[in-house]
């Protein structure tokens, strides 16, 4: 594993809660709790979940935005948890956003919004112009975008001034935190293909976050899924959409709207998820997922599941995978 | 809960931002040049008899003390002593406050009653001739110096019509004694004087007017844009669509949340209002604390202009608790989950 | 009136806006039937009308700037558009009802559920000439509370909109739009809002109450795997106007136009056969719409005769498409 | 009435303004009172002595004058109330704090007072008037922790006055009405119950006569209320010439008033006919003693006139001949018309004599402030000044002599050895002829070095009810106030 | 989506934006009016009828002359004439706007910018100040402090900016806090971007509208608070001509003399109806929430 480009060692973030008389903390919201993940070089790995599952909290650790409560951040074999703010690793890694909308300073050119890195990363000013063209070019715009304002640009076109923006120091790492969510599906079509080429071209890796997993089922290496703050699985895209393990991602599964009896072919035959999600300030004991799992039983109140190996790409967790605690509920079928 | 322990802390904090206007303003009443021993002794004292006075009066203290000193009285409620009346601030605050009060009580009636649905209406017709017509009456409250709609509410009702009175907050023929709630309209009620009641009425709808114009002006250029705001959100749209009628979703549905906004710039608007107070009660001689601040003001007397500074500090944040407490009637989100900050 | 005329049926229908760069002709003869008892679905990207469309049925649509220039709307075999302004609030209060988007904007905040929901039956028995008290019309409601499966309704009954979770308030938007039991509900992308999961677990619930209240329902959305999932019959519509329209199953295995086609491939699939082709261009300019078929400049096929406006060809039976590969001859 | 300050207290031992002063006159009575001639005459006390030295003054009261609570008033009463006054030394205490002290007042029995003076001061009886008796009883009864209850006096009086207080807003009104006891009986005419309103503005005053509840203004109307109340048909303006100067005082210490040219060249610029005509209705007025004042007159002095040519001859032969923008302050009192008006006269005159004129307008008590630091206080000062008691020495002292230096009534800042020592011998010369010669060449003196330029004397105006008589003009500090000399002619 | 110059694009932004605030014709006439007052300030001694009335000028003999064709507001109580002088009181009413928001305004935004984007203590210490001193009447405040510094324009200005600044804060807080978790910001933080640059290159330019709105608006509302100081007598000292001071004295010759006090009045009324016009058409221009 010390090829990794990154890793995550049992990352975590409390956010305090704070409530009474004089705004006492009351207590906290663990978005992220323990998380582990590697990502190597030119890999795309996807991060799954629904909203408020600490996706974003997790990416904006990696990119110093956050600095996390518990564990560790490795760059290339480097700690950065206590660094993250450093010029050297943030020119290594950047963000695009989720809204295209929104990541673009409405009052800024897109000059103006490619300049930002460059002028911190100390590239020449003399070589801006030539740079910011190539830019461009690189995310299939004509130069004459440079001038533009954000509104006078289309979503997708948006979404690849802020591709371009994340490419102009030459990153190593590109973290995507929904980045077409906000796109319609032939637009998205368009940015994803460019991320691929882009990815090709200059070895990228990627950290995809998204809660479409039809998207994550095509675009991403790996997969991890998570639930509440924790990953419940993780493993490559065949591992996971093939041979879903936890029951929550099988629920995710079923709940996918798709367009082919193909796919539906491919869904867990499994009851739909009922219930909400509970509040992250409020975890259930024990197993996170059991006040929603059709499979919980005594043990799931009592013990958290650890992750059990279920190949050297899979893993899941979940109690049902334990031989010794899943023997009176009946396991699932693969 | 929670909505308690909000109300509480703003209760708290309201203490502190008093505390805080207390040191501002004792440091501005500290560099007034006038000495207050002399303002006190009049213009002939000899210089030992105002020394003498300065050394009881506790001036020659380092500042810090006096300022010590001075709050400790005002935990206590005590606003120290007026150099022009000689006597405590309490008591002529006590005196001149009621007179501000009605005043300014009976402008707040006014303008929600003018203001609210002038608001209401321009906004639910929104581009048509009354909406037009109310932006316009609107703006000239909002524009209109306060003296100056003083002034010519005087020359107009005052002498060209000569239909009512324009000074004074009673006939000074008529005795009788606000001795209740200083509130001559209710006191008057009390005691059974339709002649003083009438007689403080009339008094009272000029300076209630030129004050209450800015803030009709503001409430009902409030009003409106949120009704207009509302109008357009989804709830709205939705109501209409289940075929609630118009007439229901305008009134019930979009004016409570209208009223929010509007209300909680109303709390905040009550500053200028007050600040208006003081210009409107000097042209129409309202005996209220505004006149008697002026007046203070003008002639340094430091403990009053201190006492007027805190007592208006104090009324602003207390309209403000009453706003934030009917806001959370209003406003069940503020209610349920406590607000922030 | 026979039974078999559709219960809504949209002939032609535009509507123009009136913008700073001129007029945006937006609808651009849309036509669509919803008939009684099926389950209708219209999709489209963003910006392609759907909403328009579902405000000017159902008279929410702002005018000005709006302006319906053209078309018909029966409803039951009654024009909506030109009936009546009280007329049309009359059906809008008891045979048609919606759901909306976004369940943390479309309710009230500073009303009780109850309270809303209450005044909704007030008004439509009102309208039906009706006569209930307080505690039938509580009733009724938490009748309906019972059929969107929220437990516990007496309490929701006295809760604000903030106290209650997104799903929960999704459903009390269902259980309004079922209040005065309409016979024709439409839903404008129904809890897309919420979660993945919420959401299905909404779009079912949705599903079966139509089916058992015997409902017609006119669904719209972008999600093609949501109306494939929801629907008998769907029409696809791009920049104003319907280019195609067939039963569902049959869009799905057969699409014909080629905008729905080229949609269709830029659904990424489960099974992992993305292609990321996408459409080429964009969505165009409604002040200055190409001429003839809005999608010929994105379109791989175009040819000239696409500087007409194509009329809606039969591929199939029950099955049409607004483009001149499906013209008859070119097949023959 | 109106007047158009605020009564801030009644206690006679802290009383220091106008409108305090009126209250106190009609609430309280003196040993003695001033007639309008400025003559001292019998009031509580029947007769009085003056030692040989000048020194001793006793007093004996008369039978039968009793307090408002019908108590009759003693010689302990007047000790205790000049002690009072002493004591708190805050009112008009500082005209005789430095001749008298708490053990200089003694009762000889039941209805005999006698004050004995550290030192001769000729004008003492004429400060007599303004010791009001208090009754001591009531006060002492009323008093908190020694305080000669002066909480107590400040919002209620005990007196010995014409007239009682009945009700009183602080800041709008005050109501005493007649007591009938008084001592001194009443006419037939007698005024029954005075009300003082507090107004702000002329509005009020012309509204409130209009509706009838006001009868007589207060003196500092402007013309156009008085004109407009005179038409009314009701009123009548009743004026009286005042022995109130009303100066420029120019600060002889500070440049450019430190030349006596250039306060030569003020006292020439200044258009005193238009400012008599049409900006402050007053009398000429030559020297520093008004003509009231009789034999103590130097009545060669001549009643300056508006020369412009004799302003720039002057200048010429200052100190500061050909400089321009010289900068000269003038100050004035806020908000008093007429003042800004003058002040704007002597702003257009001095611009173009090559003065940079700086207008100052400040409330009064501000000017009182400003007049303590001599470089404080502006070079030109507009101010009224009248006697407090009816000696010329309090005109002359007060506003000349150096020792009263750094009051609002010297801002002249006269400081001249000559002066002072011509008005301390008059002082202590108690033969009357001797005294004048010695007023006279103090004049003169003070003429040579011209620090004020003298605009009028004050005619006092009131618009009065056709029906209301009685006001004549005293000498002494808001006597002409006391209602019981006033008469209402109707029925 | 055709293709065009940024130029042209520029130009065509520009022409909308001047073609909507068009449509807004109170916009317009609020623009024409701000206008005029500052041309007619500006050439003052140009416009007014008698320039030397506005100094040390007395004519006794002719106070109080009604409206004429001479005087066309009629004549004070030392005989100078109204308009002249009005025309000149724009000046210092001008002026006052200038100071108070020249000095007011940067501050304001300063202070706002950091309590909005930095939090925590930096906030608590500058929001409470705010309220402080929003817990008191400006026109109070003012009064207090011009009195304690001595009744002068100069100190009645200095008192305007040291109150007004805290508006500017509250509404610049407001906004930043909001704007500040936009993904822009985050993105330029990801950048590596200074906090110098976010507060001023990103955050900034976004409150530009916001600020300039209020602005706008505030300058009526300081000339109606200057107004209000001056009728208490504590803006400009005679002879300084200035509008507020000349409603105040005016005021003493009501009714018989009323022009006195009216046409100053009127005039005061016109700056701020203008000042309020204008930005309640730049406020639908730009689309932004003040208050
Ligand atoms: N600054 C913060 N303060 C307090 N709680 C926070 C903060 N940021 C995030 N949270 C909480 O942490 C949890 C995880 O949030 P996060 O944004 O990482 O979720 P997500 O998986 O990205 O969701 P989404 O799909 O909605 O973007 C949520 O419950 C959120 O409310
Ligand atoms: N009030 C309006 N003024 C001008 N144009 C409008 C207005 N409302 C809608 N439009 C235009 O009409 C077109 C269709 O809008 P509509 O809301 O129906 O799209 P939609 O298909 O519902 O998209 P989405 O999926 O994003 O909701 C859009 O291009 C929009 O710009
Ligand atoms: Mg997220
Ligand atoms: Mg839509």
């Amino acid at each position: 594993m010390s090829g990794n480009l990154l890793e995550l060692n049992q990352l975590s973030k409390r956010f305090p809660v704070r409530k009474g008389l004089f705004q006492r903390v009351v207590g906290h919201v663990n978005a992220v709790d323990g998380v582990d993940l590697t990502i190597g070089r030119g890999e795309i790995v996807g991060l799954a979940g629904e909203s408020g599952s600490g996706k974003s909290t997790v990416a904006r650790m990696i990119v110093g935005l956050l600095t996390p409560t518990e564990g560790t951040v490795t760059f290339d074999g480097e700690d950065v948890s206590k660094q993250l703010g450093t010029l050297a690793f943030k020119r290594r890694v950047q963000m695009v956003f989720q809204n295209p909308g929104s990541s673009l300073n409405p009052r800024r050119s897109v000059a103006d919004a490619l300049k930002v890195p460059l002028r911190v990363h100390g590239v020449p000013s003399s070589t801006w112009a030539e740079r910011i063209r190539s830019l461009l070019e690189m995310v299939e715009l004509p130069a004459t975008f440079a001038q533009k304002y954000p509104h006078e640009l289309s979503g997708g076109q948006k979404q690849r001034v802020a591709i371009a923006r994340a490419l102009a120091v030459q990153p190593e790492l590109i973290v995507l935190d929904e980045p077409t969510s906000a796109l319609d599906v032939s637009v998205q079509a368009k940015v994803i293909e460019l991320l691929l080429r882009i990815r090709d071209e200059l070895d990228l890796a990627y950290l995809f976050i998204s809660h479409d997993l039809s998207l994550m089922r095509n675009f991403s290496d790996r997969v991890g899924v998570m639930y509440l703050g924790k990953l419940a699985e993780m493993g490559t895209s065949d591992d996971l959409f093939l041979r879903p393990q936890h029951p929550y991602t099988q629920g995710l599964l079923a709940s996918i709207p798709v367009v082919s009896e193909a796919e539906e072919a491919l869904k867990p035959t499994q009851r739909h998820l009922k219930g909400e999600i509970p509040s992250p300030a409020n975890v259930p004991s024990g197993c996170r997922f059991r006040t929603r799992c059709p499979h919980a039983f005594d043990a799931c109140r009592e013990v958290a599941p650890t992750f059990h190996e279920l190949s050297a790409t899979h893993a899941s967790r979940c109690h049902l995978h334990d031989p010794a605690l899943a023997g009176s509920a009946e396991p699932t079928k693969a | 809960m929670e909505y308690l322990f909000f109300v509480v802390r703003r209760l708290l904090w309201s203490v502190v931002v008093l505390l805080g206007l207390s040191i501002v303003i004792f440091t501005i009443a500290r560099v007034v040049p006038g000495d207050p021993a002399r303002i006190a002794l009049g213009p002939l004292a000899a210089q030992e008899q105002v020394d003498k006075l300065r050394t009881e009066m506790g001036l020659d203290a380092p500042l810090p003390v006096q300022y010590a000193r001075y709050a400790g009285g005002l935990l206590q409620g005590d606003l120290g002593r007026s150099l022009l009346t000689q006597q405590s601030v309490n008591s002529d605050v006590r005196q001149t406050f009621p007179a501000t009060l009605e005043l300014v009580l009976a402008t707040l009636i006014l303008a929600l009653a003018i203001g609210l649905p002038l608001g209401v209406l321009a906004g639910r017709y929104k581009d048509s001739l009354f909406d037009n017509l109310g932006r316009f009456v609107a703006l000239f409250g909002v524009v209109t110096p306060s003296f100056f709609i003083a002034l010519l509410l005087q020359l107009l009702a005052g002498y060209v019509l000569q239909i009512l009175p324009v000074s004074g907050r009673l006939s000074p023929n008529l005795e009788f004694e606000a001795n209740r709630t200083g509130l001559l309209l209710i006191d008057s009620l009390i005691a059974g004087r339709m002649d003083v009641f009438g007689d403080a009425v009339r008094h009272l709808i000029l300076p209630t007017i030129a004050l209450a114009a800015a803030t009709i002006g503001q409430i009902a250029r409030l009003t409106r844009s949120s009704m207009i705001d509302v109008s357009r959100k989804d709830y709205i749209e939705a109501s209409r669509a289940f075929g609630i009628p118009n007439r229901i979703t305008t009134f019930t549905y979009m004016l409570r949340p209208s009223f929010i906004p509007t209300l909680t710039v109303l709390g905040l608007e009550f500053a200028s209002l007050l600040g208006n107070a003081f210009l409107v009660e000097m042209v129409f001689g309202w005996p209220g604390m505004a006149s008697y601040g002026v007046r203070a003001i003008m002639q340094n007397d430091f403990n009053a202009v201190m006492g007027v500074v805190m007592v208006t500090g104090l009324f602003f944040v207390l309209i403000n608790l009453v706003v934030d407490v009917l806001l959370g009637y209003v406003d069940p989100r503020i209610r349920i989950k406590g607000s922030q900050s | 009136m026979p039974d078999d005329a559709p219960l809504l049926s949209v002939r032609d229908l535009r509507v123009s806006f009136r913008t700073f760069d001129g007029q945006a002709d937006v609808l651009q003869g849309v036509n669509l039937d919803v008939p009684r008892g099926t389950r209708v679905g219209l999709v489209g990207e963003s910006g392609c009308g759907k909403s328009v469309t579902m405000k000017t049925i159902m008279g929410t649509l702002a005018t000005p700037p709006a302006r319906v220039t053209h078309g018909q709307i029966m409803f039951d075999g009654q024009d909506l558009l030109t009936m009546p302004a009280a007329r049309r609030n009359r059906l809008k209060g008891t045979d048609m009802s919606m759901v909306f988007q976004d369940p943390t904007t479309s309710l009230n905040p500073v009303f009780r559920v109850g309270h809303q929901m209450e005044d909704i039956v007030r008004w439509s028995d009102r309208r039906r000439g009706i006569q209930r008290n307080h505690k039938a019309r509580k009733a009724r409601v938490l009748e309906v509370l019972e059929m969107v499966r929220l437990a516990d309704g007496e309490r929701i009954y006295d809760a604000f909109p903030i106290q209650l979770s997104g799903g929960m308030r999704q459903r009390i938007i269902i259980g309004m739009a079922l209040l005065n039991e309409p016979r024709l509900l439409i839903a404008d992308e129904p809890g897309t809002a919420l979660d993945v999961t919420t959401q299905d677990e909404i779009l079912r619930l949705m599903d079966d109450l139509v089916r058992e209240e015997g409902l017609s329902l006119l669904m719209i959305t972008h999600n093609l795997g949501v109306v494939r999932q929801m629907t008998d019959h769907v029409y696809v519509m791009y920049a104003g106007s319907v280019v195609e329209d067939s039963p569902t199953a049959e869009l799905f295995d057969n699409p014909s136009h080629p905008y729905t086609k080229a949609l269709l491939a830029c659904v990424p699939k489960l099974d992992g056969t993305a292609t990321y082709e996408g459409i080429g261009g964009s969505l165009p300019d409604y002040t200055d719409p190409p001429a003839g078929c809005r999608f010929h400049p994105r379109c791989p096929h175009a040819t000239d005769r696409c500087l007409t406006r194509p009329p809606a060809f039969t591929v199939r039976p029950g099955h049409t498409a607004a483009c001149w590969l499906h013209e008859p001859e070119a097949h023959a | 009435m109106n007047t158009v300050q605020i009564f801030g207290t009644i206690d006679p031992a802290k009383v220091t303004d106008y409108t305090e002063y009126m209250a106190a006159a009609n609430l309280y009575d003196g040993l003695v009172d001033v007639d309008e001639t400025g003559a001292i005459v019998p009031l509580l006390a029947d007769s009085w002595e003056v030692s040989d030295d000048a020194k001793q003054f006793t007093f004996t009261l008369k039978d039968g004058a009793t307090f408002h609570d019908g108590s009759p008033v003693e010689a302990s009463d007047v000790v205790y109330s000049v002690r009072r006054l002493l004591t708190i030394d805050q009112g008009p205490s500082y005209l005789v704090r430095d001749v008298l002290d708490v053990d200089g007042v003694q009762a000889l029995d039941n209805n005999t007072v006698q004050f004995t003076l550290s030192e001769i001061f000729s004008p003492f009886l004429t400060t007599v008037p303004l010791m009001f008796v208090v009754n001591e009883e009531v006060v002492e009864a009323n008093a908190v922790d020694g305080d000669w209850g002066q909480e107590y006096l400040n919002n209620n009086a005990a007196g010995a006055g014409p007239y009682m207080l009945d009700s009183w807003t602080r800041g709008s009104s005050m109501t005493v009405k007649r007591y009938e006891d008084w001592h001194m009986g009443w006419h037939a005419e007698a005024i029954d119950q005075v009300r003082w309103l507090v107004t702000n503005d002329e509005a009020t005053v012309r509204s409130l006569a209009a509706a009838g509840d006001l009868h007589m203004t207060s003196q500092y109307q402007s013309n156009e209320t008085y004109d407009a109340l005179a038409n009314s048909g009701n009123f009548r303006v009743v004026e009286e010439p005042t022995a109130t100067g009303f100066t420029l005082k120019l600060n002889t210490k500070v440049a450019p008033t430190d030349d006596v040219h250039v306060r030569r060249a003020i006292a020439c610029a200044m258009d005193y006919e238009t400012i008599r005509e049409f900006i402050f209705p007053s009398d000429p007025m030559a020297g520093p003693l008004p003509p009231s004042f009789g034999d103590a007159v130097l009545d060669t002095i001549e009643v300056a006139e508006y020369d412009l040519d004799c302003a720039r001859e002057e200048m010429a032969q200052s100190k500061y001949a050909g400089q321009d923008n010289i900068p000269i302050s003038h100050l004035y009192v806020a908000n008093t018309p007429f003042e800004e008006e003058i002040a704007l006269m002597f702003d257009a005159v001095f611009t173009e004599l090559g003065f940079d004129v700086t207008l100052m307008a400040e409330p009064w008590n501000l000017i009182t402030e400003m007049a303590t630091d001599v470089n404080q206080t502006p070079n030109v000062n507009q101010i009224f000044f009248g006697p407090t008691y009816p000696s010329a020495d309090s005109m002359l002292f007060t506003q000349y002599h150096s020792d009263a230096a750094g009051t609002w009534a010297s801002m002249e800042w006269l400081q001249d050895e000559q002066v002072d020592s011509l008005i301390d011998q008059a002082r202590r010369t108690a033969d009357v002829s001797e005294q004048n010669e010695l007023y006279q060449q103090a004049q003169a003196r003070i003429m040579e070095l011209q620090p004020n330029a003298f605009l009028g004397l004050q005619t006092v105006r009131h618009a009065m009810d056709n029906c209301l008589e009685g006001f004549r003009y005293v000498p002494m500090q808001s006597f002409d106030y006391n209602f019981s000399n006033y008469s209402w002619t109707c029925n | 989506m055709s293709l065009t110059t940024p130029r042209a694009d520029r130009l065509r932004a520009v022409r909308r934006a001047w073609y909507r605030f068009r449509r807004n014709p109170a916009a317009v006439v609020g623009l024409a009016m701000v206008l005029l007052v500052f041309v007619v300030a500006i050439f003052a001694p140009l416009v007014a009828p008698f320039p030397e009335h506005v100094g040390g000028f007395v004519d006794f003999r002719n106070r109080h002359q009604p409206p004429s064709w001479t005087h066309p507001f009629g004549t004070d109580n030392a005989g100078r004439d109204i308009l002249s002088r009005v025309i000149f009181g724009y000046r210092i009413s001008l002026t006052l706007v200038v100071f108070v928001l020249g000095l007011a305004v940067p501050f304001g935004v300063l202070l706002g910018l950091l309590a909005g984007y930095y939090g925590g203590w930096v906030e608590t210490v500058i929001m409470r100040l705010t309220d402080v001193f929003l817990a008191i009447p400006a026109l109070v405040m003012a009064l207090a402090i011009t009195a304690a510094l001595s009744p002068t324009l100069l100190n009645s200005m200095i008192a305007l900016a040291l109150l007004w600044w805290n508006w500017h804060t509250r509404l610049i807080y407001t906004t930043v806090a909001s704007l500040k978790h936009e993904e822009y910001v985050e993105a330029a933080k990801v950048a590596g971007a200074s906090d110098f640059h976010i507060l001023f290159r990103e955050l900034l330019p976004n409150c530009v509208s916001v600020i300039s709105v209020k602005t706008t608006l505030d300058a009526g509302f300081v000339i109606l608070i200057g107004a209000g100081l001056s009728f208490l007598g504590l803006g400009a000292q005679p002879p300084t001509p200035d509008l507020g001071t000349m409603v105040s004295s005016g005021a003493n010759y009501l009714p018989e003399y009323w022009w006195g006090s009216i046409f100053p009045g009127l005039a005061i009324l016109f700056t701020i109806l203008g000042f309020n016009l204008l930005g309640d058409g730049l406020r639908d221009l730009l689309d932004v929430e003040v208050n």
